[in-house]
């Protein structure tokens, strides 16, 4: 692997290198989160024709900073007849699913904490930790709107992951690798090389860039169902559920909730930027190439596919539960086998 | 065998335990504070059962305590989202027990303000229902246009909400200048909105989806319930007193009573009780629009009103179409000037009665969208 | 911004860190405040013109929370009934420290045009639960809600969190003189 | 069909049931009949062809100080004509049959009318408390009635 890790190079493998490397991503997180929530308030404000946050700094960009600095003072309550164990463990675990999927996310061709050949698989895998969190949180509560959440939580979970997995294995397919790295390394070049326009390859690739489409639309759907958000969010549906699997959290705990379902939302969409856009490339062939810009095009991608979750959430209504697993099984599942079954008969093609 | 024979019969003997879950009343969408017990078995509803008075605010025994001018107020305050149209009720009432014909011009005025909060309070109704299903944009889309029918009864009576403005026998203040520009802006601003917000929401396919087909009320159940309004219409019954019993000055104006005509899903569902409403705010300014070409501006809104309200003995039943569907009257009077006793049949309340009947079988969270297709105000249930 | 405002401001005791740490943690706290929106009656439905755009609530940082748990202050908008001051009760019991309630409304203040004849309204919220800010009005204006959210923020920005005897004590030296 | 009409008709099928027709009030009209009979007289009201009264568009209680009322005001949708139908019951034992299963939405009507007035209704499938909280006590809408000093703890008066 011809790829390097910046720090590594720089300080080599050391205690403080590997310390370096942890604590980027989080700092990443913290502030991407911050931004997120400021961000998800003024798009919401302004769809809706409204301000927003005016009084909290300049345009209110203080915002989430006040919000932090009053979770943090706000009582921990633990529900007298909560399994406190469970309960208290429930946001962390949540937090830690997120988090640790940080750690394969290459945000430049110089900096990925760690290389792992299988990073798709293991993001596929910690991923799903959090749904185990929510149905930890929403079960030890004990309060029936939070075990309704997590119930569908889980439910949810395993509809969408299905068709999720199927979407970035067709893509597998057609790299042959799972390393996120190697995965982007393929895409250099102008944006047509991207898998959302089927990847490189000659103009014989044509046939197969609607089902790459249709593919990124399967996995950012499924993204969405996955993060909760609306037109999915029916674990923490506030018109019939409350607040769902986190009714009966407050403080620091309920901060963690709030900072994960964030951070996940980051996480699919570095993995949908990594796989269908391009990653740390430019659109632009050689033009805006660079380790710097590397990292400036995978977080305004990632970014900009956090907005467009951002706005899909205060457009849609909200689907009913029954209706979400019929489109989990029944209309997405098909239809990205069909793909999977195109694209493999296309590379045995080639 | 025998074994296996044993784990058949501990399969069959494994039951799903059902859960009873309180709605309310401190729930997001409720709409007020309405207490429902709800069974379910895992998410399928199998039991509701109501409990009310959480805002029973004693309406009845403040009448028999007020004078006939004082009940106004309290008028308001029953179902404060359409007040001007509950003043009408009353103060058409007490004009039919004293034997009182208003002018022309009070009348014309009546009818365009009840339009007006007509198309006001089915505003709400349809933003709410919209927020129930998860769609918080059009739900500040509609107030923001609300917002201008509040300002032209701002305008006229000074407050925003509750507006003690009808006065038996004519009004309590006169038009201002511009009334009818104002009512005119108005109506280009609702039906532009609409148009919309039909896109945004109400032909939203997972809208459709979520509404459809869902908590349909059969046309037979709802007459035995005594539902009206947009929840009778919706199940295709063409009832509207504006145009059965024509009462005010309804008769000289043209205008269609939309009905749920299963257009989507089928008749009776929430979808057509929405619908019914949409369809209603357009009638509304058609009605809105006549009156004011029809309207004469010159003459006293308050010639008639009489200095003490003293009815003779005897007793009303007056009803009339409310934005939610008839409200009705039944004053009692003994020949004082207080009322020996008021009792209102409130329209929510018996709206609100067919819950139990419509809401059975289906996902908990199509009850929460029943309840907002109903369009409920619990101070009108409560009273 | 109150932070700025309180900067000037001579600290008695405390010292100025501790005084600047009490100032961050109590602009956070009067700048993110989350409601619990308990509509009961006819004020639930001025406030809710007062969250839409003309208004818009959500300028003072206020984000509605569902639960009570997350919520920072609980907004009673409408007549309290004896039917429900036990419930409210219960929900002003479940909310995390601290917490503030306001008032809204002449029926959740005093009764308000129910005061005089009526069995089953509770004449005033106060008689269960502390309250913080009384906004009057039958209902009131979604300038009075501001109004009292001005309040609300001046009062949380006024709060002590250390030395809190210090403080006291210095308050009542104050209002002898 | 005109009041004095149905109650023509009404006296031929009833007897003695049917006690009077009152058209002397200045508006409504209305036939006061003997609570004994009422739900044989209100099920024909609503299924004789002549009537069709198959909406019920209010029922409330009265309190007349020596006696209770229950006032029905009865619609039909297909024929459009309204009737007000009264019933006396004494105070000291306000029973009167219940009419929840000729018309449904009497069921809350009813329910309401036993809360603040106490009349009894013979045959209601659950005739409890719906506005007060079920351990309310008294009636609060009978002229007679005396506000409790304090419910749970709590003054009722300022």
């Amino acid at each position: 692997m011809e790829s390097i890790n910046f720090l590594y190079e720089l300080l080599g493998k050391n205690a403080l290198t590997i310390t370096l490397v942890v604590i980027l991503p989080l700092g990443f997180v913290l502030i991407y989160a911050l931004v997120a929530i400021l961000a998800e308030l003024k798009t919401s404000a302004w769809i809706q024709e409204r301000l927003g946050p005016m009084r909290t700094g300049p345009w209110g960009i203080l915002q989430p900073v006040a919000e932090v600095i009053k979770l943090i003072q706000k009582e921990d309550i633990t529900p007298a007849k909560a399994d406190k164990l469970l309960y208290n463990a429930a946001p962390f675990i949540v937090f830690t699913g997120a988090y640790s999927a940080f750690a394969v996310i290459p945000f430049s061709e110089y900096f990925a904490p760690s290389r792992i050949d299988l990073g798709l698989f293991y993001i596929f895998a910690v991923g799903s930790i959090s749904a185990l969190g929510i149905v930890m949180g929403g079960w030890a509560s004990n309060n029936k709107y939070s075990m309704m959440g997590a119930m569908r939580s889980v439910a949810q979970l395993i509809s969408y992951e299905v068709p999720a997995a199927i979407a970035i294995l067709s893509i597998v397919v057609l790299t042959s690798t799972m390393n996120l790295q190697e995965i982007n390394k393929l895409q250099t070049g102008w944006f047509w090389n991207w898998f959302l326009f089927g990847g490189p390859g000659t103009l014989a690739k044509w046939w197969i860039v609607p089902f790459t489409i249709i593919l990124c639309m399967i996995y950012f759907i499924a993204a969405l169902a996955e993060t909760n958000r609306l037109p999915f969010d029916i674990p923490e549906g506030e018109s019939e559920l409350v607040a769902g699997f986190h009714t009966e959290y407050s403080g620091i705990k309920f901060a963690m909730f709030f900072f994960a379902e964030y951070a996940y939302m980051f996480v699919v969409a570095a993995i949908l930027t990594t796989v269908f856009l391009g990653g740390w490339n430019s659109p632009f062939g050689n033009l805006m190439q660079g380790p710097g810009w590397g990292v400036f095009w995978f977080i305004f991608k990632g970014f900009s596919v956090v907005m467009v979750q951002i706005w899909i959430r205060w457009t849609l209504p909200r689907f009913r539960v029954d209706q979400l697993m019929y489109l989990g099984w029944k209309i997405l599942l098909p239809i990205s086998f069909v793909c999977f079954l195109i694209i493999s008969l296309y590379v045995m093609l080639k | 065998m025998g074994e296996l024979k044993r784990l058949d019969l501990e399969y069959n003997q494994l039951t799903s335990d059902k859960m009873r879950l309180n709605v309310g009343p401190q729930h997001p969408s409720t709409h007020g504070v309405l207490r429902l017990e709800v069974v379910v078995d895992g998410e399928i509803v199998t039991e509701v059962i109501p409990h009310l008075g959480y805002l029973h605010r004693s309406f009845e025994k403040y009448c028999e305590q007020m004078t006939y001018v004082q009940v106004i107020p309290y008028i308001d305050r029953m179902d404060y989202i359409s007040a001007m149209n509950n003043e009408w009720v009353y103060v058409m009432g007490m004009e039919k027990l004293m034997g009182l014909k208003v002018s022309d011009k009070v009348e014309y005025i009546r009818v365009i303000l009840a339009e007006l909060n007509r198309i006001a309070n089915h505003q709400i109704a349809v933003a709410t229902f919209g927020l129930d299903a998860g769609a918080f944009t059009p739900f500040l889309y509609y107030f923001r246009d609300r917002e201008h029918i509040i300002w032209v009864f701002e305008k006229l009576s000074g407050a925003r909400l509750l507006y003690n403005y009808f006065r038996v026998g004519g009004l309590a203040a006169d038009i201002y200048d511009g009334f009818k520009e104002d009512c005119l802006n108005i109506v280009k601003r609702v039906r532009k909105t609409n148009e919309e917000l039909m896109d945004l929401l109400i032909l939203n396919g997972i809208f459709i989806k979520r509404t459809a087909n869902v908590g349909i009320l059969p046309p037979d159940v709802a007459i035995s319930y005594a539902c009206s309004g947009p929840v009778l219409r919706g199940s295709g019954i063409k009832y509207d007193l504006r145009k059965d019993e024509p009462y005010s000055i309804y008769d000289r104006f043209d205008f269609d009573i939309p009905v749920g005509d299963g257009e989507v899903g089928v008749p009776g569902d929430c979808w057509n009780r929405n619908i019914v409403r949409v369809r209603e705010m357009e009638q509304s300014c058609r009605i809105i629009e006549q009156a004011l070409e029809q309207m004469d501006m010159e003459g006293d809104v308050k010639e008639l009103v009489p200095r003490r309200v003293k009815p003779p003995a005897g007793e009303v039943y007056m009803r009339a179409e409310n934005p939610k569907g008839d409200l009705g009257l039944y004053i009692v009077s003994d020949g004082t000037d207080k009322p020996e006793r008021i009792k209102a049949r409130g329209t929510s309340f018996v709206n609100l009665s067919v819950i139990p009947e419509i809401s059975k079988g289906y996902m908990f969270a199509d009850l929460i969208l029943i309840l907002g297709s109903i369009d409920i105000v619990l101070g009108e249930v409560d009273r | 911004m109150g932070l700025l405002n309180r900067l000037d401001d001579p600290y008695e005791g405390g010292g100025i860190v501790l005084g600047k740490i009490e100032d961050i943690l109590n602009w956070g706290r009067s700048k993110s405040n989350w409601y619990l929106h308990f509509g009961l009656a006819c004020c639930a439905i001025e406030f809710m013109a007062m969250n839409a755009s003309h208004f818009d609530f959500m300028r003072f940082g206020t984000i509605p929370r569902t639960s009570p748990r997350q919520a920072d202050f609980i907004m009673i908008t409408g007549t309290v009934t004896f039917k429900m001051a036990e419930r409210i009760k219960i929900l002003y019991e479940q909310m995390a420290e601290p917490k503030y309630v306001i008032s809204v409304g002449s029926c959740s203040n005093c009764g308000g045009p129910y005061w005089e004849h009526g069995y089953h309204v509770l004449k005033g919220v106060d008689k269960i639960i502390p309250v913080d800010v009384y906004i009057p009005g039958c209902p009131p204006r979604p300038e009075a809600f501001q109004e009292g959210m001005i309040k609300l923020q001046k009062k949380i920005n006024e709060q002590a969190i250390f030395n809190k005897r210090k403080r006291l004590k210095k308050e009542q030296s104050d209002d002898n003189k | 069909m005109l009041t004095n009409e149905i109650f023509e008709k009404l006296k031929s099928e009833f007897g003695e049931n049917i006690l009077e027709c009152n058209d002397q009030q200045p508006v409504d009209h209305f036939i006061v009949v003997k609570s004994e009979k009422l739900f044989e007289i209100c099920h024909t009201l609503r299924d004789d062809d002549d009537f069709l009264f198959d909406y019920l568009m209010s029922l409330s209680g009265m309190d007349l100080n020596e006696n209770l009322g229950v006032v029905y005001h009865l619609y039909s949708m297909k024929l459009k004509h309204k009737l007000v139908l009264k019933v006396m019951v004494p105070k000291t034992d306000p029973k009167t049959p219940s009419v929840e299963r000729i018309w449904r939405t009497a069921d809350w009507h009813e329910r309401e009318a036993y809360d603040l007035m106490g009349i009894e209704f013979t045959g209601h499938h659950n005739l409890i408390r719906i506005l007060c909280p079920y351990d309310w006590e008294g009636h609060p809408l009978r002229k007679d009635y005396q506000t409790p000093e304090s419910y749970h703890g709590m003054k009722t008066s300022s």
